[in-house]
C-alpha cells in the first residue's frame, strides 16, 4: 500500500572482460500509484527485468533514486523493503513440502507456529492449494508451482508485489486460468503491483497503467487505451497491436497556402494538415502511422485512396489479415485487418486502400515521437 | 518435387509418446502442416520422414521410391530444425554451403548458390559472421536458407521453424514465408504447435493428439467441422467456450438446455436425434460470437440467437477486445476484432448463428454436428 | 548496519588470508629455497631475506651434479606424457562421441565399467604388467609406459568428453547428416570444433595427471626412462641431500602444471569430478 | 514390434547399417586398450593370487588355494596396514570435508567477486605432482631445516629437536596434515561450484522471502548440494584408500611399519619379498573394498547428481 516512485533510475552493466559498458536502463522516471497494477512492457532485453530487480533490491541501480512513499529505498537490502517478487520460472523450494514452502517467509521472520499454521491454511485455501499442502513440492506441474510461489509472495502481505513474466513459462491453458487468478489476488490484496511482461495482451488486460520500454528507455507511460490509440513513439506504434501500426514515410507539401501530407512514392493521396503546419514544419521528415484495423479497402478506385496488390490473405475466423503490396516506403507492404466477408480480395487482386483521417497519427521520423493526432 | 506418402507408421518414443498408425499424404507442391500441442508427435514424424529415426513398422514413400530404410542422405530431403542447429563454429556462408559441400560441388558453384539463396532471404550482409552474433530472426533465416539451398530436394521438412521467435517477428515471418512458398512452390511438411500459423499456411492440415492423427483436411474444414473437443479447442484463434448441457425434447421442439440458457435446435433434428436426453457439450467460438448493446428485434423463426447477459469484464488485447459475458453464472468469452468499451455490469445480448454452434457428445467428446 | 558489514568484511578477509597462507606458504617456501645458496638453506632460523641465485637451476641443466638424470627425466616426462595424452585424447574422444550419440544395449553398464577402471588401485594393474613386460622386454621402455599411460587416461577422457558432447545439441549432428555428411566427417568437422574448449581442458587435465604419475613409473622404468617424479625421489639416495637442487627441480616440475592450472580454472570442478559436477 | 528392442539406437532410434559400423569403429580402439590393460591384469592377478607365485625366485609356482588370502588376513602387518589406511582415510577425508565445505559456504555467502582469483591460489596444491608435495612436506617437517618445527618451537608448542616423522603418532598426523593440505582445495572448489549451480532464482527468492544467512545455508544450500557432496566424498575416499606416493616419499611407511598403508604393504610384499601371489591376494582384497565404495558412487552418479 505504498506508491513506488522511480526517479531517473539508470543501470549500467560493466563487463570486466571487454571493458565494455552496457546501458540496461536509462532515466526511468515514473510514479506507480498505490493499489494499482502497473505494467512494464517491452521486447526481451529492453531493461524491464533490470528495473524490476532494482525495485526489489536485488541489484541496486547505478544512478537515480527509488522511493516507497517518501522513504528512500534505493540501497536497502530486499529484506528491509517488504516487497515480494514472482519469477518467470516459478521458484519453489523443492526439497520442502508445499506447506513448508508457504511457511518459509514467516518462518524466517520468526513468526509463532500457530500463527504460521493459520496463515498458511488461509493462503492455501485462497489459492486452492489446500489438498496438496503435505506433498513434496518437487515434480508438481508448472502452473501449481507458480501458484505456490504466488502463495509465498502474498502470505506475508507485502507492500509491493513484483511480477517478472510469471505466466510466460506456462502452457496457454494454465496461463489464461492463472491470469484471472492473479487479477483476483491483486485486487483483493491492496498492494502496489508491478508486472513485467513482453506480452502485450497480458499487460493490457492486467494493468491499469503501462510503461512501454525499448533499449533501456521508457517510450510511453500511460493507460492501455492511450498507448493503443495514441502511441507516443513509432516504436510503441509498431510494438502494440497485432499486427502493429503501418508506418509510412511522408512529406509535407504546401499548395495555395494550405499544407498537405503526401505519401512518398504515391502521387494521388494527400491529407490536409494546415491546422498543425507549425508543428509539422519543424520535422525534416514525417511518418504516417495507421493501424491495420482502421484501413478500409475497396475494389474500385475512390478519391484519395491508394492502389495496391494483395499478396497474402490470412483468414482468422472472424477477420482477415491482408498483406498489400504498394509503392510506399520504407516498407512497401501495408498490413490491413478487415472483418471476414464474402467479397474479401483474393491473392494478386488489385485493391484500393483508404486511410480514415481521424485514425492517422503523424510522427517525426528522426526522433520517432508523436507529433499530430488527426482527430478533432 | 515429389509426393510424400506415410503409411501406417508406428513408433514408440518412450512411455509418454507412441506414434500409432500414422498415415497421410503430402501432395506435390503443397504445404502439409502437422499441428499438435507440444509432445504430440510432430517432431517424431518429421524425423522419421527425414530418416533420422527408424520406424517400428510402416512405410514411407517419396515419389515412387520406398525410402523407409534409407539413410538420410540417400533420401533427397531437406530439413529445418526447431532448434535451428546452426553450426556454431562455422560462419553463415559455411553453414549454408554445408549441404552443397557434402555433394562435392565446385567452389564457384557453391558460392553462386549460397549467394542466391542468401539474397532471396535477405541475409547477404551476414554471410561472413558467426551464427552466435546474429539476431533471432537472422538465425532463423540462415537455418531456412540451409534447408532451401538444396534446390533439388524432393521434400522440405520444416520442424517448427518459427517457434523460437518473438511473437512480433513471428507474425511478420509467417506472412513472408507464405509469399516465399508461393514463389518456390515445393512440397513441404511443416510442423507447428501454433494453430494460427497452421490455419494461415496450410494447404492441408493434420491434427495430432498424443501420437495419433485425429483429423486431416483443409484448414477451413477442420476449423468448421472439428471432429472432437480436442480439435475444436486446439484449432481456433482463441480458446473455444465449452458449456455443459443436455438435449431434451419438449413437445415437437428439440431444446438444448444448459446452465446458462436454452435454445431451440429443432432444425438440427436430423443430426441430434440420437442424442435426445443425453448430455452434450456446446462449443461456441469466441470469434464467431457477437455482442449487441441494445435489445435486438427478434423475427421468429430465425437462425440467430440472442441471449441476454451482462458484461462481467472486458480485456483489450492488442487491437481486439475480449468480453466476458455472464449469463446465469456461466461466463462466456467473446472476441471482438476491434476495440470496444463496455461498463461492467451493463446488459448486453450475446448473438450467434445456429450454423456456428458445435455440439459434442459429453461422454465421447466427439462432434455431433 | 554499516558497522556489521564492515566486521563481516574484515572477518572474511582474515579467513581468506589464513586459507591462502595455509595453502600457498609451503609452495612459496619451496620456490624461495630453489633460489637460495647452500649457506642460506642450512640455517637454524629460516631465512626469508637473502640474495637469490640461479645456481641450483644452472646445476641441473648443466648436469654438473649427482642429479645428472635431471634433464633426461624432464625430457622423458614431457615426451611420454604428451604422446600418451594426445593418443588417449583421440581414441577417447571418438569413443565418447559414440557413447554420447548412440543408445545401445548395455551402454550405461559399459560406461560405468570404463569409470570403474579409474578407481582400480594402480597396484593391481601394475604388478601383472610388471610380470608381462619383464617377459616380453617392454619393462623400462618408453613404449611400455606410454601404453599404460594411454590406458590410464582413457576413462577420464571418455567421461569428460562425453559430458561435453552431451551438451552439444543432437540436432547439429542430425542437420549435418541431412546435409549428407558421413559420421566421421560430422565428428571431426562439426562436433569436435564445437567442443574444442572442453577438448583442450580434458587434454590439459590428462596431462597434469600423467605428469604427476608415480607408481607405474616407479615400477616400470629404468634410469634411462625415469620420469621426473622418479628422478626426484631417487635424488634422495645420494649421500648429501641437495635441498636447493631438489627444490629447483620441484619448481621446474610445477611450472607447466601451474600455468595449465590457471588456464583451467573454469573447468577445474568438472575435471576433478569426471564431469559429474559442473 | 520386435525391432523395437533393437540393440543399437541413435537417440531414441535403432541404428541403421552404416551408423552401426561407425559406432563399432568409434568404440573399438578405446575398448581394445581397456580390455587389454584393464581386464588382462585383473584376470592375471586373480589367477596368480591363488598360486605360490614368486617373481624371479626359484620357488614352485603351484596352486595353493585360498592360502594367500588366508595368510594375508591373519598377517598382523597386513591387518595393521588396513587399520592405518582406515584411520588415514577417515581422519584425513573428514578434515578435508569440514574445512572444504566450510570455506566453500563462507565464500558463497559473502559472494565475493574476488573468488575467481582466490580459487587460483587455493587450487595450487591440487595441481602439484604428489611426489613433489611429499618432498615439500618432508622438507618442511625436517627437524633442522623445516619451518614447521621452527615455528612450532618458536611459539612454544613443542621443542625444536623433535622429529615429527619419527614418532608413529605424529608421523601419521604429518601425513594426514599433508594430505589435507593437498586435497581440501578439491572439496572446497567442487562444493563451491555445486553451490553456484543452485539457480540464482532460488537464492534470490529466498532472500526476498526474508531468509537470513543461516536459513539460506540450512534450508536452501545444504539440501541442494547433498548429492554433489556425496560424490566428492566418495571420490576422495576411494583415492585415499589408494594413497601411495605421498606416504612413500614422506615416511616410506615408517617409523618401522607404523604408517605402512595398504598400497605400500602390497608393494613391499611384491618387491621386498618378491611374493607376487600374495601381493595379488592383498591387492584384490583392497580392490574389493574399493568396488564396494565405488558401487555406491556409481549408484549416485546413475541417479544423477
Amino acid at each position: 500500500m505504498v506508491k513506488v516512485v522511480l526517479e531517473n533510475v539508470g543501470k549500467v552493466f560493466k563487463s570486466s572482460k571487454e571493458a565494455k559498458e552496457t546501458i540496461a536502463v536509462k532515466g526511468f522516471t515514473a510514479e506507480f500509484p498505490s493499489n494499482k497494477v502497473v505494467g512494464i512492457l517491452g521486447p526481451s532485453g529492453c531493461g524491464k527485468t533490470t528495473t524490476l530487480r532494482a525495485i526489489a533490491g536485488l541489484d541496486p541501480p547505478s544512478e537515480g533514486k527509488i522511493y516507497f512513499d517518501d522513504k528512500d529505498v534505493t540501497y536497502l537490502p530486499p529484506i528491509e523493503r517488504d516487497a515480494a517478487l514472482l519469477f518467470q520460472f516459478a521458484v519453489v523450494y523443492d526439497n520442502m513440502t508445499v506447506f513448508d514452502n508457504l511457511a518459509f517467509p514467516l518462518m524466517v521472520k520468526g513468526v509463532e507456529k500457530e500463527e504460521i499454521n493459520k496463515r498458511v491454511k488461509e493462503t492455501a485455501e485462497f489459492l486452492g492449494l489446500s489438498n496438496i499442502l503435505k506433498k513434496k513440492a518437487k515434480g508438481l506441474p508448472a502452473g501449481i508451482n507458480q501458484k505456490i510461489a504466488l502463495g509465498r509472495a502474498i502470505i506475508r502481505k507485502p507492500k509491493v508485489l513484483l511480477l517478472d513474466e510469471p505466466l510466460s513459462s506456462l502452457d496457454p491453458e494454465s496461463r489464461l486460468y492463472l491470469r484471472r487468478e492473479l487479477k483476483n489476488v491483486i485486487r483483493s490484496m491492496e498492494t502496489t503491483a508491478v508486472y513485467v511482461t513482453h506480452d502485450q495482451s497480458e499487460a493490457m488486460t492486467l494493468c491499469d497503467k503501462i510503461a512501454v520500454m525499448n533499449e533501456g528507455k521508457v517510450h510511453q507511460y500511460d493507460t492501455p487505451e492511450n498507448i493503443y490509440m495514441n502511441p507516443a513513439t513509432t516504436f510503441v506504434a509498431w510494438f502494440i497491436g497485432e499486427p502493429g501500426m503501418n508506418l509510412i514515410d511522408c512529406s509535407l507539401e504546401e499548395s495555395e497556402g494550405k499544407y498537405y501530407i503526401k505519401i512518398d512514392g504515391v502521387s494521388d493521396v494527400s491529407f490536409d494538415v494546415s491546422k498543425w503546419s507549425d508543428i509539422l514544419k519543424k520535422s525534416e521528415k514525417i511518418v504516417l502511422g495507421i493501424r491495420p484495423e482502421f484501413i478500409t479497402i475497396t475494389k474500385a478506385y475512390k478519391k484519395n485512396s491508394m492502389k495496391g496488390k494483395c499478396l497474402v490473405v490470412e483468414s482468422f475466423g472472424s477477420f482477415a489479415l491482408l498483406d498489400i503490396l504498394t509503392n510506399c516506403s520504407p516498407n512497401n507492404i501495408i498490413k490491413v485487418k478487415t472483418p471476414l466477408s464474402d467479397d474479401l480480395p483474393k491473392v494478386d487482386e488489385d485493391i484500393y486502400l483508404k486511410f480514415p483521417t481521424e485514425y492517422i497519427r503523424l510522427f517525426d521520423k528522426k526522433s520517432g515521437e508523436l507529433r499530430v493526432v488527426m482527430t478533432e | 518435387m515429389a509426393k510424400l506418402v506415410v503409411e501406417n507408421v508406428t513408433k514408440k518414443y518412450g512411455p509418454a509418446l507412441t506414434l500409432e498408425k500414422i498415415s497421410f499424404t503430402a501432395e506435390e507442391g503443397q504445404i502439409t502442416v502437422l499441428l499438435s500441442p507440444p509432445n504430440g508427435g510432430k517432431t517424431g514424424i518429421c524425423k522419421i520422414v527425414a530418416g533420422l529415426d527408424e520406424v517400428d513398422s510402416g512405410k514411407v514413400y517419396l515419389g515412387d521410391r520406398d525410402i523407409t530404410n534409407l539413410e538420410p542422405k540417400e533420401r533427397n530431403v531437406s530439413m529445418m530444425f526447431q532448434k535451428l542447429a546452426l553450426y556454431p563454429n562455422m560462419n553463415v556462408f559455411e553453414n549454408i554451403a554445408s549441404p552443397l559441400k557434402a555433394r562435392h560441388l565446385p567452389p564457384s558453384e557453391v558460392k553462386k548458390q549460397v549467394e542466391a539463396i542468401a539474397n532471396k532471404l535477405k541475409i547477404s550482409h551476414t554471410l561472413y559472421r558467426k551464427p552466435g552474433t546474429l539476431s533471432g530472426g537472422e538465425r532463423q533465416r540462415v537455418a531456412l536458407s540451409r534447408a532451401l539451398v538444396k534446390s533439388d530436394a524432393e521434400l522440405y521438412i520444416l520442424d517448427e521453424p518459427l517457434t523460437n521467435l518473438d511473437a512480433k517477428i513471428r507474425a511478420s515471418m509467417r506472412a513472408e514465408f507464405k509469399i516465399l512458398q508461393k514463389e518456390i512452390n515445393q512440397t513441404m511438411l511443416y510442423a507447428t504447435p501454433d494453430p494460427i500459423e497452421a490455419l494461415s499456411l496450410a494447404d492441408k492440415l493434420i491434427v495430432l493428439d498424443r501420437g495419433k492423427i485425429v483429423q486431416q483436411g483443409t484448414p477451413e474444414d477442420i476449423y468448421r467441422n472439428s471432429v472432437n473437443k480436442f480439435v475444436a479447442t486446439l484449432v481456433g484463434y482463441y480458446p473455444i467456450n465449452l458449456i455443459e448441457g443436455s438435449i431434451i425434447e419438449r413437445g415437437k421442439k428439440i431444446i438444448l438446455q444448459t446452465d446458462a440458457f436454452e435454445i431451440e435446435i429443432s432444425k438440427l433434428r436430423n443430426s441430434v436425434k440420437d442424442y435426445i436426453n443425453s448430455k452434450v457439450t456446446l462449443g461456441l467460438r469466441p470469434e464467431l460470437l457477437n455482442i449487441a448493446k441494445t435489445e435486438p428485434k427478434t423475427q421468429e423463426p430465425s437462425d440467430l440467437f440472442y441471449i441476454k447477459g451482462d458484461v462481467f469484464e472486458f480485456e483489450i488485447r492488442g487491437s481486439d477486445t475480449v468480453v466476458y459475458v455472464k449469463i446465469n453464472d456461466q461466463i462466456i468469452r467473446v472476441l471482438e476484432s476491434k476495440i470496444t468499451k463496455y461498463d461492467t455490469g451493463m446488459t448486453v445480448w450475446l448473438q450467434f448463428n445456429l450454423k456456428d454452434i458445435y455440439l459434442f457428445d459429453a461422454a465421447s467428446e466427439q462432434l455431433i454436428r | 548496519m554499516k558497522v556489521s558489514s564492515l566486521i563481516k568484511f574484515v572477518l572474511v578477509a582474515l579467513v581468506t588470508l589464513i586459507l591462502i597462507a595455509y595453502f600457498d606458504l609451503p609452495i612459496l617456501v619451496m620456490i624461495i629455497t630453489a633460489f637460495k645458496q647452500r649457506a642460506d638453506i642450512f640455517t637454524p632460523v629460516p631465512k626469508w631475506i637473502f640474495t637469490p641465485t640461479l645456481k641450483n637451476f644452472a646445476d641441473i641443466f648443466a648436469g654438473t651434479t649427482t642429479m645428472a638424470e635431471g634433464t633426461l627425466a624432464i625430457r622423458n616426462s614431457l615426451l611420454f606424457v604428451t604422446i600418451s595424452t594426445v593418443i588417449a585424447m583421440f581414441i577417447g574422444s571418438l569413443a565418447a562421441y559414440g557413447f554420447s550419440r548412440f543408445k545401445f544395449f548395455g551402454r550405461e553398464d559399459l560406461l560405468f565399467f570404463v569409470l570403474s577402471q579409474r578407481f582400480m588401485p594402480g597396484i593391481v594393474i601394475v604388478l601383472p604388467m610388471f610380470v608381462l613386460y619383464s617377459s616380453v622386454g617392454l619393462r623400462g621402455t618408453p613404449l611400455g609406459l606410454i601404453l599404460l599411460y594411454i590406458n590410464a587416461a582413457l576413462p577420464f577422457v571418455i567421461w569428460m568428453m562425453r559430458s561435453f558432447f552431451d551438451e552439444i545439441p543432437r540436432e547439429i549432428d542430425e542437420a549435418a547428416r541431412l546435409d549428407g555428411h558421413s559420421w566421421f566427417t560430422i565428428f571431426i568437422k562439426f562436433v569436435l570444433p564445437v567442443a574444442r574448449n572442453g577438448f583442450l581442458a580434458t587434454f590439459l587435465f590428462s596431462f597434469i595427471f600423467g605428469w604427476g604419475e608415480f607408481l607405474f613409473a616407479l615400477i616400470l622404468t629404468t634410469p634411462e626412462s625415469w620420469t621426473m617424479p622418479i628422478a626426484i625421489v631417487n635424488s634422495r639416495v645420494s649421500s648429501e641431500i641437495l635441498w636447493g637442487q631438489i627444490a629447483a627441480y620441484g619448481v621446474i616440475s610445477i611450472i607447466p602444471v601451474f600455468i595449465i592450472a590457471v588456464a583451467l580454472q573454469k573447468y577445474l570442478v568438472r575435471g576433478m569430478t569426471l564431469g559429474a559436477v559442473k | 514390434m520386435a525391432r523395437n528392442r533393437s540393440f543399437l539406437r541413435i537417440g531414441e532410434t535403432a541404428v541403421p547399417g552404416k551408423s552401426r559400423l561407425f559406432l563399432f569403429f568409434s568404440l573399438a580402439p578405446a575398448f581394445a586398450f581397456i580390455l587389454f590393460f584393464g581386464i588382462y591384469p585383473f584376470l592375471f592377478a586373480c589367477f596368480y593370487s591363488v598360486r605360490s607365485f614368486y617373481f624371479g625366485l626359484n620357488v614352485d609356482n603351484v596352486f595353493t588355494g585360498m592360502s594367500n588370502y588366508h595368510n594375508s588376513v591373519i598377517d598382523p602387518l597386513f591387518q595393521y596396514s588396513m587399520f592405518v589406511t582406515l584411520v588415514f582415510v577417515i581422519v584425513s577425508v573428514g578434515l578435508q570435508l569440514l574445512i572444504g565445505v566450510g570455506a566453500a559456504i563462507l565464500f558463497s555467502v559473502i559472494k565475493t567477486k574476488a573468488y575467481k582469483y582466490i580459487q587460483v591460489f587455493l587450487s595450487l596444491p591440487l595441481m602439484m605432482p604428489p611426489v613433489v608435495t611429499g618432498f615439500l612436506w618432508w622438507y618442511l617437517f625436517n627437524t633442522d631445516l623445516g619451518i614447521v618445527n621452527y615455528y612450532l618451537s618458536y611459539f612454544g608448542i613443542m621443542p625444536r629437536n623433535v622429529n615429527l616423522l619419527a614418532n608413529p603418532i605424529t608421523a601419521l598426523a604429518s601425513i594426514i596434515y599433508a594430505d589435507v593440505w593437498m586435497w581440501t582445495p578439491f572439496i572446497m572448489i567442487v562444493t563451491y561450484a555445486a553451490i553456484q549451480s543452485i539457480p540464482n532464482d532460488v537464492m534470490e527468492a529466498a532472500i526476498i522471502d526474508g531468509a537470513k544467512d543461516r536459513h539460506l545455508i540450512r534450508k536452501i544450500i545444504l539440501p541442494r548440494i547433498k548429492t554433489a557432496l556425496l560424490v566428492v566424498l566418495l571420490i576422495r575416499v576411494i583415492d585415499a584408500f589408494r594413497t601411495y606416493d605421498l606416504v612413500y616419499v614422506l615416511t616410506g611407511g615408517g617409523p618401522g611399519t607404523s604408517t605402512q598403508v595398504a598400497s605400500l604393504e602390497i608393494y613391499n610384499t611384491a618387491f621386498l619379498k618378491w611374493f607376487l601371489g600374495q601381493s595379488f591376494a592383498q591387492a584384490l582384497m583392497l580392490t574389493a573394498i574399493l568396488i564396494l565404495v565405488g558401487n555406491i558412487l556409481i549408484y549416485l552418479l546413475r541417479r544423477g547428481v
